[in-house]
């Protein structure tokens, strides 16, 4: 056992050594692929190289770690476009799917690999917003555009002409939310934050300024991981606020509005996107009820030609109904690409980028136009809650 | 004049009293012994005098070398390392060497706790490091010929015989440049041979190093040879003292120890 | 004063789901004076036990309970066996290493079994109906959390105490070599105290599972350490310690966020601070015996 | 193959046989490393991903060392390190980041006002930066060793694991110091490939000699037997706080690194989970063995890039694996079960690599091949 394995050992050694010093030959070094490795010169630039016939695109997305569920629906939404429009500029389209694992570091050597061993012409993803700012770097330095999902922080596409958004942000969202409190007639409110999640204390920041700070009657915090927020509950509670907005993931969500009602509070709770999965009533069950969050885009909201073909085509390739709105934006998000590439009529990534901040195409989550920071211009937010386990559409909002 | 003394050194665990009410002392240049049968207390009073346990109660006295007639030390309950620093070195039981290194190097680490050079020297390679790391090798090299282990200084510690690592052992001990030596059964698993080699090297250190040597030892053979004054322990008191001779016609021991173990 | 009584209840759930768990540990630790980092793993395996066993296969939750607790017990057999058996005489550090090799693998291994969307576990009996009780509401979970605790300590202390296997692990605790000398089946004895440690971790996870009805790969990390900490807050290797650890870290949580709303956003951080104090404190927990070293 | 060799030229030396040969090879080795760093550099070897991959080799084999030190030359078992490396992160992010870009990073509160107009430039800057942030983290080091270094064995682990979980909740909780957990971007990639396997070397240097010094060898007594060095004269708390505080001054340094190379950090990152990946590196390449370390850092940074088509779905002869996400971290955890379980002493033990090893190993390595497959005459090649 002991020289198998050191044999193993000695066999992975000169394999790595293969892979990091023997760099210097012409082809990059050995580094097997799921796809053909591109015929690549010793010029890293991003301009078309190699097959000329194809039009890589690439999916930076979590399919394995924390991120994993959101990645994987997102997924789904650019299979079921790729279906759809499978070629662009007479050329087939490939897709080339990259595992960010919900991890910072990881996120970024994917990103490299996609740019430069895979050179992919157009990026599309995240779900999750920590993956794309560690990785927008790497793409706007290789002059690669990407499409964000459902990245919604800030600093995603800030100082970053190359990375754009199909979905609109923490501040739309936040301000919506708490719009939508006042117009519901509450007048205080309390905040659970995850502050381990940039996107639950950005989304706390906007609608507190929105709801004004002086009708925020408690506060409290927790960490991602965390299960118990009994603690966190019976603190607000004792503050008798209206409602309870808890920006946060959908599993925290569940766990949170299971314990309030198991310790006999019945408020009413207000979320964003993330909430939007089938996990979040499972674990929450019947106390999820009592919820309503917005979202992107439903299945059952007024159809458009654009989300009638989408949901045809999800029919057709998965059976049912999409699972979240995230679905939708990963849809959207390829489309943007496709269109953009159409627009500039090539695929170099300066043109691309160019296209880009020109575009204005509707797609299944409303229209969309990107501004100069390169997000979507967003003008339509849906309510939803739940109800008899399953999401209940309420309402749509539109905002001018 | 007095190396070292306890008075009244009691160390209990728990229920049990391992050493009562100890009472030692050992002059200068003398082999003194502590004999008696197994769990008689007699490395819980090594590790008292060493710091490795502090005592229950009782003190531990101890006079520094060169100190002339200044009063002795109290050094109950101090750190192993300062002890050692002190100028008590000591062996262990069930051979304790460090397993990984070489033999050479098991020696110089014992001059570490005479080294005056600090951390920073040491790392900026200075002249006086290079210097003293020099001296050290030399005088460790000095002190594995004078035990007879120089032809294995750079084999590991562990890969030799069971006789030259006790010779190893004494001779890291040594290297801390103590004034007191505390041996504990020295001769335990070693042939005739061997445990007459070892009654020589004992006596030959003691005049070579300008010792006192403490010893606890099973062996009678050695203990009679070479000690000076021997203590008895049993069951944590100390039932005889007095010189070989006077031990060897003790009614107490004999009925305690010597016709327990036959010896 | 209702509010702090409310507290009072949350910190006394929380505590007693603590100290289910903890008691796996510090048995597991009490005899073989080794840290199982695979044991919030374990705890995990169980719940997806618990959830393919109830939710995917509609075995009826009595029979259900019953085999988990037999799988969860031959998984813990079985790590001992592949991870832990064949480096007994190693230094202690590679046991430690290997038992974070198991808690990282069985971590991964989840992650590609189950993938890493979280599943609901599922429901049991009545245990998640609330009584409110003046002014004060509690789960009957709450309640019936802590018989369960009390009947395994009291199970468990007799079978350490009065069985001969009790007896067995009793001796290999205190000396391993001897142990093995006077005719004890080493083999058996360790197996049959993972296989303990493991089936209480198993109820630790159903019970668990029935007030934080989520189950993912990283479930365990957290109620892992946070048991651990429990148990050396008692006294590692101390059942009762185990117990008393569990309460008071669980009162600690709820109290101190009760008490300052302010540092609620820290809360994971009061269990490790719990531990550094204990720690350096007294090392050997409130409950714990002293321990030597042989020179 | 050359990088490899260069590293551990000093321990060749003092060997007068062969001293001549082994001198002139070390040169060769790192000349030609030199080479290929500059033309790395340059951009003419191997492209930005495998820079990359390249840089993050080194940056690892940093961690890795401080690592090694306290755990496999001081067998203090430490699992600190992620927190070290958060400091040391968020030290050098914030010394090195430029005024405007601060003001925008941190949107949802204003930065302190006295880390707001801190702007360290260009490699200076990063020298700097890298030396305070070493410098904090020693510090940390230092209170948190005063209570955790009394502990021992397993207590020690878990209470080094609290620490950095306590400092990683921390930062997420500071907003106004550290963006909480918005976390940093924008950080300056000033380093390069010079500065990563520059800070690699010099640490490799460092080790080696304190190694050599006497305080090297009474940290490994310390690790083979606490009484007996206890007994003979060495403060234990002494040394084994001179390594903790080492150690966490390399895990600064290499977390500032890290920091620089990313580009962007979060507290997520710092999880300690990260120090499992670190603890699998030393203990493949060997607990005490520097060079071990070192070829560690590289066998993991790159097989995990390169097993990456575990993940992706692929063919062992017909039959035809379908993607399943993730596996390719089961083979990891499964490597480090495997080395832990038959090959405890890692690739390395705790030797160190030398010329005449090397050149023992290859003349002997055609009896050794040969007996392995003695028993089993049916095996593939091993060159």
């Amino acid at each position: 056992m002991k020289k198998t394995l050191t044999l193993v050992m000695a066999l992975l050694l000169t394999l790595a050594l293969v892979l990091t010093g023997c760099g210097g030959n012409a082809n990059g070094g050995a580094t097997p692929e799921p796809v053909t490795p591109t015929d690549s010169g010793t010029d890293p630039a991003p301009v078309e190289t190699g097959d000329d016939d194809v039009i890589k695109v690439g999916i930076f997305e979590p399919l394995t770690g924390a991120n994993a569920a959101g990645g994987q629906m997102e997924l789904e939404g650019i299979k079921v476009a790729h279906s759809l429009v499978g070629e662009v500029l007479g050329k087939k389209i490939v897709l080339v799917e990259m595992d960010n694992k919900s991890d910072d570091v990881e996120a970024v050597t994917a990103a490299e690999r996609l740019v430069n061993s895979e050179k992919v012409d157009i990026v599309v993803g995240s779900w999750g917003s920590s993956v794309c700012i560690a990785a927008g770097d790497t793409f706007m330095n290789a002059k690669v555009p990407a499409i964000g999902t459902s990245c919604t922080n800030p600093l995603v596409t800030l100082d970053n002409p190359y990375y754009f958004r199909v979905c609109y942000l923490d501040d739309f969202q936040g301000t919506l939310l708490a719009n939508f409190a006042k117009q519901e007639g509450y007048k205080t409110a309390a905040v659970i934050t995850d502050v381990s999640d940039t996107y639950a204390i950005g989304l706390k920041k906007y609608f507190v300024d929105a709801f004004g700070a002086e009708n925020i009657v408690a506060e409290a915090q927790f960490n991602k991981g965390d299960q118990d927020f009994t603690a966190q509950i019976t603190s607000v509670m004792a503050a008798n606020p209206e409602v309870i907005f808890a920006p946060s993931g959908y599993a925290e969500a569940g766990l949170m509005m299971k314990q309030a009602a198991d310790l006999g509070y019945n408020i009413l709770f207000l979320g964003a996107d993330t909430w939007e999965t089938e996990v979040m009533f499972e674990v929450g069950g019947v106390a999820t009820e009592n919820c309503r969050f917005t979202t992107f885009f439903d299945a059952d909201a007024a159809p458009t030609p654009e989300s009638t073909q989408f949901l045809t085509a999800y029919e057709a390739m998965f059976g049912g109904k999409p699972k979240g709105a995230v679905t939708a934006l990963g849809y959207d998000a390829y489309m943007v690409a496709i269109a953009a590439i159409e627009k500039a009529g090539t695929t170099d990534g300066e043109a691309l980028q160019k296209a880009l901040t020109e575009l204005d195409v509707t797609g299944v989550t409303g229209r969309c136009v990107f501004d100069e920071n390169g997000d979507a211009v967003k003008n339509q937010a849906i309510i939803k809650t739940v109800q008899d386990g399953g999401f209940k559409y309420i309402s749509t909002v539109v905002v001018d | 004049m007095s190396v070292l003394k306890t008075e009244g050194a009691t160390m209990r665990f728990g229920g049990v009293t391992a050493v009562d009410n100890l009472n030692i002392h050992i002059e200068n240049n003398e082999i003194v012994a502590i004999i008696g049968p197994n769990g008689a207390g007699k490395t819980t009073a090594f590790n008292m005098i060493t710091g490795v346990y502090k005592p229950t109660s009782g003190q531990v006295l101890y006079q520094k070398p060169n100190s002339g007639n200044a009063a002795m030390e109290n050094i109950t309950g101090k750190r192993p390392d300062l002890i050692a620093g002190l100028g008590i070195a000591r062996t262990f039981q069930n051979i304790r060497l460090f397993k990984e290194q070489s033999v050479l190097d098991n020696v110089l680490i014992a001059n570490h706790v005479r080294l005056k050079n600090g951390f920073f020297s040491a790392m900026l390679h200075w002249p006086f490091y290079y210097k003293s790391e020099r001296e050290m090798r030399e005088r460790s090299m000095v002190l594995l010929e004078s035990v007879g282990l120089a032809d294995h200084a750079n084999e590991l510690a562990t890969s030799l015989p069971y006789g030259l690592q006790r010779r190893l052992e004494i001779a890291r001990a040594l290297a801390t440049q103590p004034q007191l030596l505390l041996l504990d059964e020295p001769a335990a698993g070693m042939n005739p041979k061997e445990t007459e080699d070892l009654t020589q090297f004992v006596a030959q250190i003691r005049d070579d190093f300008q010792l006192t040597v403490l010893l606890i030892e099973h062996h009678m053979q050695i203990v009679m040879d070479i000690s000076d004054r021997i203590y008895v322990l049993d069951y944590g008191k100390t039932i005889a003292h007095g010189s070989p001779a006077e031990i060897q016609g003790n009614p107490d021991v004999i009925t305690a120890y010597l016709g327990v173990e036959e010896e | 004063m209702a509010l702090f009584w409310q507290n009072v209840a949350n910190g006394l759930t929380v505590g007693s789901l603590y100290a289910l768990v903890a008691i796996g540990y510090t048995m597991v630790y009490g005899i073989l004076r080794l840290i199982n980092f695979a044991h919030g793993d374990i705890f995990m395996m169980a719940m997806y036990f618990a959830f393919f066993a109830i939710s995917i296969f509609y075995i009826p939750w009595y029979i259900a309970i019953i085999l988990v607790l037999v799988a969860t017990m031959l998984l813990g057999m079985l790590i001992e066996k592949t991870a832990y058996a064949p480096i007994r005489n190693a230094p202690r550090i590679s046991l430690l290493i290997s038992s974070i090799g198991v808690s990282y693998l069985l971590e991964n291994l989840a992650t590609v079994l189950f993938t890493g969307v979280p599943r609901q576990f599922p429901s049991i009996g009545s245990l998640q109906n609330s009584l409110v009780i003046g002014g004060v509401t509690i789960q009957q979970l709450a309640i019936y959390t802590p018989v369960v605790m009390l009947i395994l300590v009291a199970l468990l202390l007799t079978l350490i105490n009065k069985t001969k296997t009790g007896m067995a692990m009793r001796a290999v605790s205190k000396d391993f070599e001897t142990a093995k000398l006077m005719g004890v089946n080493i083999n058996r004895t360790i197996s049959s105290t993972f296989a303990i440690g493991s089936m209480l971790a198993a109820v630790g996870a159903i019970m668990w599972g029935q007030k934080y009805p989520q189950i993912q790969p990283y479930i365990g990390v957290m109620p892992g350490l946070k048991c651990f900490i429990a148990a050396v807050i008692g006294g590692i290797g101390n059942i009762k310690g185990a117990v008393v650890g569990g309460l008071l870290l669980g009162m600690l949580e709820i109290m101190i966020v009760y008490a300052q709303p302010g540092l609620s956003g820290y809360k994971d951080a009061f269990a490790f601070v719990a531990l550094i104090l204990v720690l350096l404190i007294r090392p050997t927990g409130l409950f714990g015996e002293k321990v030597t070293d042989k020179v | 193959m050359e990088k490899n060799k260069t590293r551990f030229r000093g321990i060749a030396s003092g060997l007068t046989k062969n001293k001549r040969r082994n001198l002139l090879l070390s040169m060769i080795a790192i000349i030609a490393l030199t080479v290929f760093l500059h033309f790395t550099e340059q951009g003419a070897t191997v492209g930005s991903y495998e820079v990359r991959v390249l840089n993050l080799c080194a940056v690892y084999a940093v961690l890795a060392l401080s690592m090694n030190l306290i755990n496999g030359f001081t067998g203090q078992f430490s699992l600190g390190t992620a927190g070290f490396m958060a400091i040391g992160a968020y030290t050098t992010s914030l010394l090195i980041m430029p005024v405007s870009v601060k003001a925008k990073v941190f949107y949802l509160e204003p930065i302190v006002p006295w880390l707001e107009n801190v702007h360290w430039e260009g490699n200076f800057g990063l020298f700097g930066a890298l030396l305070v942030a070493g410098l904090i983290t020693a510090v940390a080091a230092f209170i948190i060793g005063f209570p955790v270094l009394r502990l021992k064995g397993d207590y020690l682990a878990i209470a080094t694991l609290g620490f950095s979980e306590i400092i990683r909740i921390v930062f997420t909780n500071t907003q106004s110091v550290t963006n909480g957990s918005t976390g940093i971007k924008s950080i300056p990639n000033t380093a390069n490939i010079w500065w990563t396997f520059g800070v690699m070397a010099f640490f490799v240097v460092f080790m080696l000699r304190l190694m050599k010094t006497s305080y090297g060898r009474a940290f490994k007594c310390i690790r083979d037997d606490e009484v007996a060095a206890e007994s003979m004269g060495i403060s234990l708390f002494k040394h084994k706080m001179l390594s903790f505080v080492i150690s966490g001054f390399m895990a600064g340094v290499g977390g500032g690194l890290m920091a620089s190379v990313l580009g962007a950090i979060t507290p997520l990152l710092f999880r300690f989970i990260l120090a499992y990946d670190i603890l699998l590196i030393v203990v493949l390449g060997g607990m005490g063995s520097i060079t071990g370390s070192i070829v560690g850092a590289f066998l993991i940074t790159t097989a995990k890039e390169w097993l990456r088509w575990l993940d992706a779905g692929f063919n062992i002869g017909p039959i035809k694996v379908p993607q399943i996400a993730g596996l390719r971290m089961v083979v990891f955890s499964a490597l480090l079960m495997l080395v832990i379980l038959f090959y405890r002493r890692g690739l390395f033990g705790n030797k160190e690599f030398s010329w005449d090893g090397m050149f023992r190993l290859i003349k002997n390595a055609p009896k050794r091949v040969a007996a392995w497959f003695k028993p089993k005459p049916k095996g593939g090649g091993a060159k």
